[in-house]
């Protein structure tokens, strides 16, 4: 069971097609798979459709592939801090279907589990209700959300075993697990691969058998929020 | 005088119950931390916290520790990390108490519009949606005009609505109102505003 | 917030009732809420509702209330080894609704998460489908399940700190979390009891938010089928 | 000469792909991880756990580690361990490769029935009707006749479905048989065994 890749160009080879759907991890610019992302600007491959609760920065993460046009349609929560995405979106450059955060998390989850489509009420009563079928339970209403099966999920982890075992480091978790669970195929970046038998098998956040290929290296890892407090505050 | 933001977010941290876990949004909301006193309170970040401790020191942020804003936290002793499915779990089956909020407009139903202004940049609705529809209580916290000097407090919202009939109580820098049947009521009144003053500042009902 | 309680006894006072839900942590006697179900035993509480997927031994784990004829009901996926059980069941003294094991598992975290009803293919065109509603998703058959929330959650980890942050051992973790999520309450028997920052925060497997009292003490943990091999064999 | 048990198994690990993770049953099936060779092949247990083990050595038990059997089990160098909606979320998400293990009936439409004789004793499906509704390949390993030796491939089944068209291939003492359009396809016969051998221990049609 070799998943180990050199490189991240190496790693998506035979994966990408034009039109594919692509899963991503991370929350704003933490935890994203910076290097995979890279491979995808360089892989030229176009018309993309990428679940991802944001759309990373003007010249970081996501926002690469925007500025090279790669990408058709996002599925996102929360699209602010990038500009290029926002012209692109006015001019009709680019579709763009917004998902409540919760939702977007839980159609993952869901689509990697199996399960078609769950009732929730968040969104009820708002735009987002708008075209989907609507149930009572015990005298509320709820919504049918659909769980997303994508091409090939994307995510970045702390570190992995040889196997795939992975564990991620505090809040870049995020939709990391959840994005890799509903890839057909799924390709993880980590900091550091380590031997199988090193992490405790009661810690291991996402099982190697969620993760189909792997790559070690460096991540930039830049701050989009940089906020301090000083020393003499404590 | 009418409340000021400090005075807005320390009323609204007397809304929080002691031991409880509650999620605080942007803006005013965040300054509740700053007054919740001696209570136990565990704060929520949606990105997949319970325990969110304060700014780090400069030179000690962590870019794997954000909070929901992007902004670089740290964590508290009782910290525990998850993703987001397990967040948004917890969240829309009611186990967070309380969600202190923003808003654009309140209308007299309990409807919450905070995410869209039409014609104008769309940022998304990030994990507000789901909040508003899945937290034991929803406390808004917002001025009780616009800069036209237009209530925010209105007989049905003019915005692409975040939740339908959701707030239970609004925090205004002139008091506090509770969404009631038949619209809303006066709970307190923030010290020198008179309750004359306070219905001329608002378009819903006031019953 | 003091979520610890000297006894179990203490932790269940004023939370049980005739007729209530109870949804159970345990994988046959592995993980189960030991303490805790003798605590019911001895409140002579009745006419139980119990989610679990198993329904314990002869004398042992939930076989103890089923003695007592406490339960008037349990929603299950495998009820073998509990002669009592049995008796009871063809005896018409107790109903027994079977829930394949994973859509229990699934019911329990959905009625946790908000979620009311999810489609699964689990158990299509066998007896489970029977008065479930079907639905067509891309062409193939779901059936739409309902999320489990009970009145009470009484559940087994290994470790907690005093806010209820708490971690399992190996395969006792198995019902557990998802059993703590769906109840409007929860009580947790643990062997130990930590100061809270003991934990490591990025391997906590149930936070404390799901956890609303909380005790410690010894447990017997039965093994159910002891199965072993000789050295020579290594 | 058909085969025996042992054979079965033996039969049955060769329908599993190097570096898979694969989920045995309980009997024949269990034997299975004795005859997988080289093939990195890693055993899921449904209670929560990938890397199953062999049984521990005498006086090594461990109550917290058990198997979907119940039988104390041990923990290999890739084992990770996780709560059974997480379990059932990668069975019912396709994840595990395949799935072997016993049946009752099999019927020629690849309908599956393992569970439950009515008017005797009703144990409960465990995982079994999750397991054949969601991993990729479900591979049953039987005897081709019961004890009165009646065909156990059907053209349907008697008993409680397990499943509905489920069945990908059947291993039996005689041969393997693949559920194909019209009925049940001859794969390989067992040594000794001749076609009409098995065509006349068949009830359902073979094509």
């Amino acid at each position: 069971m070799n998943k180990i890749h050199a490189t991240a160009t190496e790693a998506l080879d035979g994966l990408l097609f034009d039109g594919m759907q692509i899963a991503a991890g991370g929350f704003g610019l933490c935890g994203i798979p910076e290097l995979l992302i890279d491979a995808l600007v360089e892989s030229g491959v176009k018309d993309l459709s990428i679940a991802s609760n944001n759309a990373g920065v003007d010249g970081f993460g996501l926002g690469k592939l925007l500025e090279t046009r790669q990408v058709k349609k996002m599925l996102s929560s929360y699209v602010g801090e990038n500009a290029e995405f926002m012209r692109q979106y006015l001019a009709g450059e680019l579709e763009l279907e917004f998902n409540p955060q919760g939702t977007l998390a839980e159609r993952m989850r869901s689509g990697g589990c199996g399960i078609p489509g769950f009732y929730t009420k968040t969104g009820v009563g708002t735009v987002i209700a708008e075209g989907k079928e609507e149930k009572e339970f015990d005298g509320q209403t709820y919504i049918l959300e659909r769980g997303i099966v994508a091409d090939l999920a994307i995510v970045k982890a702390w570190k992995a075993d040889d196997t795939g075992n992975a564990v991620f480091r505090k809040t870049a978790r995020n939709f990391n697990p959840v994005a890799a669970m509903c890839g057909k195929v799924c390709v993880m970046e980590v900091e550091e691969i380590v031997p199988s038998g090193s992490l405790d098998p009661d810690s291991i956040h996402l099982p190697g058998i969620y993760v189909h290929r792997l790559i070690q290296g460096t991540h930039e890892k830049r701050i989009e929020q940089r906020t301090t407090r000083k020393q003499e505050e404590a | 005088m009418p409340w000021n933001r400090e005075q807005m977010a320390a009323r609204a941290a007397d809304e929080l119950q002691d031991g409880t876990y509650v999620n605080l949004g942007i803006g005013i909301p965040t300054l509740v931390a700053n007054y919740t006193g001696d209570k136990d309170i565990t704060l929520q970040s949606e990105n997949g916290m319970l325990g969110m401790g304060p700014f780090p020191f400069e030179g000690e942020e962590d870019p794997d520790l954000i909070n929901a804003g992007k902004q670089t936290i740290t964590e508290v002793d009782r910290t525990s990390y998850f993703d987001s499915a397990t967040s948004f779990g917890m969240i829309r089956g009611g186990k967070i108490a309380a969600a202190v909020l923003g808003a654009m407009e309140v209308a007299e139903n309990g409807d919450l519009a905070n995410w869209m202004i039409p014609g104008k940049l769309v940022k998304g609705m990030g994990g507000a949606m789901d909040l508003v529809a899945g937290v034991g209580r929803v406390i808004v916290v917002m001025d009780h005009q616009n800069k036209k000097g237009e209530s925010k407090l209105l007989k049905s919202c003019t915005l692409p609505l975040t939740g339908k009939g959701v707030v239970d109580r609004i925090i205004t820098n002139l008091g506090v109102l509770d969404v009631v049947a038949g619209g809303l009521a006066i709970v307190e009144l923030a010290e020198g505003v008179t309750e004359q003053e306070l219905r001329d500042a608002t378009e819903a009902a006031i019953v």
